[in-house]
Formats: C-alpha cells, structure tokens, sequence
C-alpha cells in the first residue's frame, strides 16, 4: 500500500545531504541486500575520535535514501561513542516519522553507520564493536 | 503542474458518459432489483440491459453474465467455485506463476483447504507454454486458470490454444481477462474459455464492479452466499449504478488504439538511457503496457521523481506494496532481484497525447542520472 | 400517479449530499489508492477519510473497519472468515433461525464444509433467548452470529445481553446491523460484538458497499484474497466513490424519527381492516417497520394492486422470491402457511409524510376487500 | 426474483372473469395447498355435454388469478371432452406468456378445471375421468 512520506523524508529524498562516495574512507559499512532492494554503503571520515564527515550510497525507495541522509547528518561531528547512541527510531523521527512498512530503511542507515564504525575499529584497533551484527550480511559487487 | 498519467493498467478514470448512465440509478431510480413494485421493475430493466451489453461485448449469451464487485471477486468465485463445485471428481488446479495475485492468493487459500496446486513457469518474455499445461493435466486435474494478458509486463498468453488442450481433457478453464476485456477484442467462443473475469475500472467503467463469464452449463457453487440474486449465483443486493456504468463501458469500449505512442516511448527510454532493457514480449502485448528495467536505480525512488514531475507511472518494487519481495512477474521472467526492483511500468490510455509521451522522454533520463549517481551499483558498471 | 415508496427496509434513495460527495471520485479523482503517485494519494486520503466516518458511527477504531461490497460479504466474510480461521478449535456455528439468508446460506455452505449448525428457535415476537444461546455453545462452538433487528418483521435483538454471555465463553459473536445502522444508535462497544456487518444503501448511501467491523485482535481468514487492500483484509481495488458515499452516509445519519407515522400506519390497518395482526414485537422493534397479516389474502396480489396505485412495499410471499416457501423469519414466528403467504411489509424513511399514511390508509382496505372476495379461505370465515 | 408480467396477465389479474361462487355448480374443483401459497377452486355448469359456464375463487399470486381467469374463460361454452384438452401452456399463452417461476400457476388452473369435470363425472357417472391425479391434495377448510 502506498503510504506518503513527511515533507521533511521528501526533502531528503530530494535533495539528500553527503551523497557520494568519499576518497580514503576510514571506514566502510556495507549493509542490505538487492532480494529486499535496499543497498546502502555508508562512508565516514574519523579524526581524535570523532566522525569528521559522513558519506554515502544508496539504492533503494525513498526512505531508504532519506534515512541514510539523515543519517549521515546526525553523526557529523560527533564523537563516535556518542555517535555510536544513533538508533534508527532517532534516524526515522528526526525525518518526522516514516509508514510502518518503512521503518526497515532507518534500520538499514543504523546498521550502515555502525558497520561503518565497526570497519574502522577492526582497521585501527584489530577489534570491532562488540555485538555488532547486521541484520544482512554486507554486500560488495554483485554479477550484472 | 502538468499532470501525466501513465497508470491505466492499475485503474482507469470514469468515462464522462458511464457516469452520465449511472447518475439517475443513485436517488432518482433507486429500487431494489428485486422487488416487485414498479420501484424495484426499472432497475431490473437497467441491470438486465447492463447484462445485454457485456454479453454482447464479450460474445456470450447474457444468461451466462454475473456482476461481481471486480476482478478480484470474479477470480476468486471462478476458482473457489469450481473448485468447491468439483472436488467430488479431484483436487488439482493447475495455473501459471505470473498470475495476478487475486489467482494466486486465492489458490493458496485453496491450497490450505486440501487442493493441490500447479504454479507453471513462463518463458523469458512472460509466455506460458501450452504443451505444458497439457503435461501439467493429471486425472485429478478439475480447473487451468492462465490469465489473457499480464499487468505487469503485458504479455497476451495463447488463450485459444491453451483452452483447446484444456478442453480436450474434460477439465474447466478459467482466464482472467481484466486486462484485456475493453481494450483488445474478445470472443469467449472464440477463446474457448468456461469462465472469463472482468473488471470495470480497467476500461473507463466505475471501480467496485465487474463480472464473471460462466458458460452455460458450469457447474459452480456460489461465492457470495445469501438471496437470489443473479438466479441464485450471486447473492447481495445489485450495485445498480455500478452495473448500469459496466454496462454503458462495454458499449463504449474500443480497441486500443495506443500502440503507436508506447512504441514512441519505449524507443525514446531504451535509445536515450543505457542500460535498460524491455520487459514482456516484443509483439505478443498489450497495446498500451511499457514495462522496463532501468538498472542500477531502484523502482519506488524513480516513481517518486516522476510524480513530482507530475508523471503518474508504477513499478514492480517492493517498496510500493508494503512487502519487501519484488514482482513476483519479473522474478519468474527471470529477472534479478535489483532489476526486478527497478523496473518502471506505464501505461498509456485514451487521454494519452504524444506531447505526454514528450514530456516524459524529458523528465525521465535526469532522474535516473541522479539516482544512478547516488547508486552503490552503479559505480561497477563505470 | 402519486408514488408512495415505503419499502426502505430493502433499499434507500442515496442521499442528495452522498452523491454529491461520491461525484468527484469517478473521473476526476479516480487514481488507485494503492499507487504512489498523487493520483493515488488523493483517493487513498478520501478513503481513509470515510473510515474514520464509518468509526465514528459505530464507536470503533479507524482499523477495526473494512470496507466490503455490502451486507452479504460482510456476513460471508465474518462467518468464513472464523470460520476458516478457528476450525482447528472447533467446528460449531450457533446462529438463528431468522437471521437474513446472507447469514443463512453462508452457514449451509459451511456445514457442506464440515461445519455443525444450531439455528436457534425465536419466540413469538421473534426473540431470541440469551439463555438459549448459553445452553447452545459448547465446547466446539466458535461463533455465534445473531443479528442486530430482523429486516421482515422489526424485532430487535438483545445483542448486548447475548454478547456478554458469548463473550464469557470466549467465543466469537457477530451481529448482522444491516437494518440498524444509520437507524439506530450503534456502540459496538456497548453492543460487546467481536463483528459488526452493515450495508449503506440501508441507509441513504449508495448500493454495493458495505463494511466489516472486526474487533482488534480478531482471527479471521480473509474473504477476498488477492492484492494487500485494507491492511491485507480485503483484496480489491478499492470502490472509492462507493467508499466515499458509505462515509457521506454515515456522517448524515440521524435516529430514526418515523415511529409515530409507523405506529399511525399499524394503528390504522389493524383497526380499519378485520382480521388483520401485527408481527414482530410491539415494542422491541425497527422504528420504521410495520410488519402486518392480512388474512386469507396473498402477498403478491396485495403488492400488485398496491403498486398499481403507486404504493411500493414489501412481502414474505414466497411469490416474490421466485421460491415457493413463504418467508422463512414468519413461519419461525409460528404463522401458519396461508397467513406467512398473506403478510405485508411497511418500512418507512426519512420521506415519508403524514399525507403517505393516509392515502395508504385510504387504499389498503378495498384492495383488501376485493382480493378477500375472491378468495377461497374467505368464506369459512364468514 | 421479480417478474414483470405482460399487460394480459394483469388485466385478467386487476379484473378477473367469472369470479365468484357459483349456486348449485354441477363439479367442483379444489386444487393448490397453503404451504406453497395457492389454493384455486373451480366451478363448473354443465348442460348437454357442455361447459355452459365455469366460475373460480382463488387465493395466490398475480399469476395464480390469471390463470384461474383465463382458464374459466377458455373453457366456457366448449363441449367437455373439447375443454378438457386445456393445457397449461395453453392458458400461459393466451395470457401473453409467464414468467418461468410461475408457471406452476398455470399448471393448477388446468388442474382445477380437471378436477372440476372429474367431481361432475364422479357424480353422474360414478367414474371420474382416467389417469386423473392433482399434483396437491384438494383442500376444504383449515383452521385459523
Ligand atoms: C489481471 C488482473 N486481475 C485481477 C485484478 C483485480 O481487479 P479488481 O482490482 O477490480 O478487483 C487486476 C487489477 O487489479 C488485474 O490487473
Ligand atoms: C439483515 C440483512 N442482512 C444482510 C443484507 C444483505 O445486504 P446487501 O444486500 O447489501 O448485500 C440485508 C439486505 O438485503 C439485510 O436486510
């Protein structure tokens, strides 16, 4: 069933904020999966602990890419601890809320900042986060 | 804002003239069909005279016309019907996997009430294979439902051929013509069929009415059990209006005449964007159904684009349907998934002008540009 | 000719303002609610806007409500729908022997599937007794269907009383308020059913929509399968127009007013003609029915020489149904055969005036006398 | 279901021939039960061997009076054994036709007109007419 989004969730579907990719990434979350058509891969940049910037990539409906936006621009800045804290009802509210159906995206942009998060750990410390397992396994390139 | 549509496959608008026939059945001539009083007499004449119309657009004889409340419902009693009506003589049915879901659902709940079911595989192009219905026949085999066109990739299935092997088996055929009824000429002589599903929203008529096409002779059990409505095989007080604008759709339908516009638009979106490929078959279509993959983008994003450029058009995508698995169609033509989640569908119909067909070969390829640019797929295929 | 129309317990004129409200969804607004796309959005608002109405009338939540083609799905659907859906804990319906054959048949297609029915007995008024719904339910018994009034003779049903002991046995109860709703006051809280069938053209909203009160946390299969429609409950492209009327509807539904022209009506044909009775309850019943024997005359004649003079109304005559049993609801009240033959039916609406009763009043008693004059059971009378 | 019946049907319905009782008829015929919602009784004169007059009293449908109408009408002023070859199609076509649920209205107006004869031969020959068998009980009175 069609459910129609906030104006805020069409705002970042439209003009969503850090798309791209980033050169040299400190970390790399991969999450999602194309059988439930949603792909993200979420970039972030790290500096005295502290995500300096955010970026990603996404395929999917619109709150897919709403969500990663949002995102991205709720952990800029932030030390990643705190930033760690990022849950998706976080993600989905401060889009003014997102249809029942819909809240799997914002679980998806949680899941790619922390695998984000979780890359950068093991790259720099040998240990990932503790209990951190996505929900799908992270995707690279598939076959077209 | 220009407002384009391009989703007459999911529901027409009203024809200024339907509406016209069923204003006076509202509050004016408002009778209960079944009534004796001269009340209850006009609409009895309008709902009969609605019967002569349909049969005569479908080529049947009118006693062999019953008004439902849609597709789904005219699906549903053919299957449930002849399968509860039957089950004496055996308790398999056999159909296709690209069926409509008002099939398909419906075949499960059968499915949990003990009978047993045939999903036949289609070709690339959506085709289902006669020779394989008939492998597919077995002794206990009492109803094929195959529909005559596909929604999604508008695919016409080789119903005559199909119904002539089903036939010769002693074995009822069902084919869902909701797609086709008003747009592309229909004998059920001619297909062979036992029993033909219609739906009136899908050729200029009202929506929450339609009809079901029994062969004289079928046996079946009600679906809607109650009065004796519609001698006895259709219970529920008529849907006058609805029936009387069914009626006066058929008398207006016309053979599509739309194919040269979506064939516009198909070679503008396949020449103008790489990557894209056709969905159906090439010839054996629907006269007003585009249905393509854009890879790389997903489905539901590119429909919210085009809306805001006030272009009406749909998708295969999970995302629109509030499941997560993609069209159950492109996945049995043998699409990926991401394909089958980036599929666009339009469909064109009587309003449709070049200039909209124009308008959407504009606004289309900067759409997929973005979202392809924002695509984690994409940057493989560079 | 002046055209008398008190048969509005079989159907009513659709109100001018549901028409009104109905008029844009045809062919102006007449995207699929389903779709993404504005032309979607619109009409998915309108139809959740009659939602909301329809709660609001009956005392329910928006999602409690599910839009149906009219009274006979709703009954189908509430009575398979447990059905189906709770045979694993048993296979009991306990049910009346008055209920509308929307109910009626539903079950006999049931018990066909294995199901077990008590049709409970009414009294003389066509009550049913609570205590007898008690000693009815056993431990296989997973519903209960009575209905809110009866639509031949009036009465009105202790649904509240019976539902609360349905309840304590952790059974499910519907309650058929086709003739009711928009009539009467209507909590389904208050009320305590787990399922509530209602139809609009019951009550000046158009014919062929009708909705299903279900009761949060229900088990029920779905009747129509097919697309997700209505939260996965009913399959369908949604009537939007039907939908949107049923809403105008129930937002102008007003209690009854019309009990003192009945009680003018009843007052007059009882005193005026001999050998006449009332059926149904004097009290307890519809405030518009008016539910009368007339001795040693048949229905059928009554009407046609009533609709000659331009009076529509209603009978249990078997002549009628194209059946020969006369009215199943009458003979469980205890009438004999010929008096069930020769009952006549009144239902009064919002239009009815004083000046109706009395050119009734004026016309009934020749047309009385004459068929009694030729009639064979008169003269043992005499 | 409804059926609208021809012009001819509610002639004889609104202004029935020979209603009535007849004094002193020479048969009477009693046909039709209150369960299924018709009773018809037909009286007949009989003089030299013909019907000199036929009158009828019905309880039932609109049908149900036409016929009886049509079939006093029809056998009226024929010699016996002439009137007899009255069928019930041929009373539903001189009425214009009959809607098919009611055709069994038609079947009890030659029924009673049969009956009729066979209660005139029964008294004066003491054998009524061969092969005579209504389909329901005639009926006298019942109980109110
Ligand atoms: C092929 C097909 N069958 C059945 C249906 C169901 O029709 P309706 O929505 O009128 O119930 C549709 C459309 O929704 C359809 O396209
Ligand atoms: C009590 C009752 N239940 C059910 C129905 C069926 O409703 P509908 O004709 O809208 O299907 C009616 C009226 O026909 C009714 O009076």
């Amino acid at each position: 069933m069609a459910q129609p989004y906030s104006d805020k969730v069409m705002d970042h579907f439209m003009h969503p904020r850090n798309v791209g990719e980033m050169e040299n990434p400190d970390g790399v979350g991969k999450v999602g999966n194309p059988i439930c058509g949603d792909i993200m891969e979420m970039y972030i940049k790290v500096k005295d602990n502290t995500i300096v910037d955010a970026k990603f990539k996404t395929f999917g409906c619109g709150a897919a890419i709403a969500t990663s936006s949002m995102a991205t621009e709720l952990v800029k800045g932030k030390p990643i601890e705190e930033a760690l804290k990022l849950t998706n009802k976080a993600v989905a509210e401060a889009l003014g809320g997102l249809p029942a159906v819909k809240m799997h995206c914002s679980v998806l942009a949680e899941e790619a900042f922390k695998a984000a998060v979780n890359d950068y750990l093991i790259k720099t410390t040998g240990k990932g986060l503790p209990d951190f397992k996505p929900h799908d396994e992270p995707l690279t390139e598939h076959g077209h | 804002m220009k407002k384009i549509y391009l989703d007459n496959a999911a529901t027409t608008p009203a024809h200024p003239d339907v509406v016209l026939a069923m204003q006076p059945y509202f509050s004016d001539k408002f009778g209960n069909p079944s009534s004796i009083h001269a009340f209850g007499q006009e609409t009895r004449s309008a709902v009969e005279a609605a019967r002569e119309k349909v049969a005569r657009l479908i080529g049947s004889s009118v006693e062999e016309v019953v008004f439902t409340s849609g597709g789904t419902e005219s699906d549903n009693f053919a299957l449930e019907g002849v399968a509860f009506a039957n089950e004496g003589k055996g308790k398999h049915i056999v159909t296709s996997k690209i069926e409509h879901h008002a099939v398909l659902e419906c075949c499960e709940f059968l499915k949990k009430r003990g009978f047993e079911i045939t999903y036949l595989p289609v070709d690339q192009y959506g085709l289902v294979d006669p020779q394989q219905v008939k492998k597919a026949i077995t002794d206990q085999t009492i109803l094929v439902s195959i529909m005559h066109a596909n929604n999604e990739i508008g695919t016409v299935e080789p119903i005559a051929e199909i119904a002539k092997i089903v036939k010769e088996k002693g074995v009822y055929f069902h084919t869902d013509a909701v797609q086709t009824t008003g747009h592309l000429p229909i004998d059920v002589k001619e297909l062979g069929v036992d029993l033909l599903s219609l739906s009136a929203h899908k050729f200029y008529g009202p929506k929450g009415v339609g009809a079901l096409y029994i062969k004289k002779g079928a046996k079946l059990v009600s679906f809607l059990h109650g009065g004796g409505q519609e001698r006895g095989r259709r219970a529920s007080t008529e849907n006058v209006p609805g029936i009387v604008g069914l009626g006066a759709a058929c008398a207006l339908a016309q053979v599509s005449k739309v194919a040269p516009l979506r064939d516009k638009l198909m070679q503008g979106i396949l020449s103008r964007i790489p990557e894209t490929r056709l969905n159906g078959h090439p010839t054996l279509r629907l006269p007003n159904n585009l249905n393509v993959s854009i890879k790389y983008v997903e489905g539901e994003s590119l429909l919210l684009n085009l809306d805001l450029q006030g272009i009406a058009a749909s998708t295969g995508s999970a995302c629109t349907s509030g499941s997560l698995d993609p069209s159950h169609v492109l996945l049995a033509i043998g699409l990926p998934h991401e394909e089958a989640h980036g599929s666009l569908r339009f469909t064109l119909g009587q309003a449709t002008t070049e200039e909209d067909i124009d308008y959407v070969l504009e606004a289309l390829p900067p759409i997929v540009q973005k979202l392809r640019s924002m695509s984690p797929l994409y940057k493989g295929a560079k």
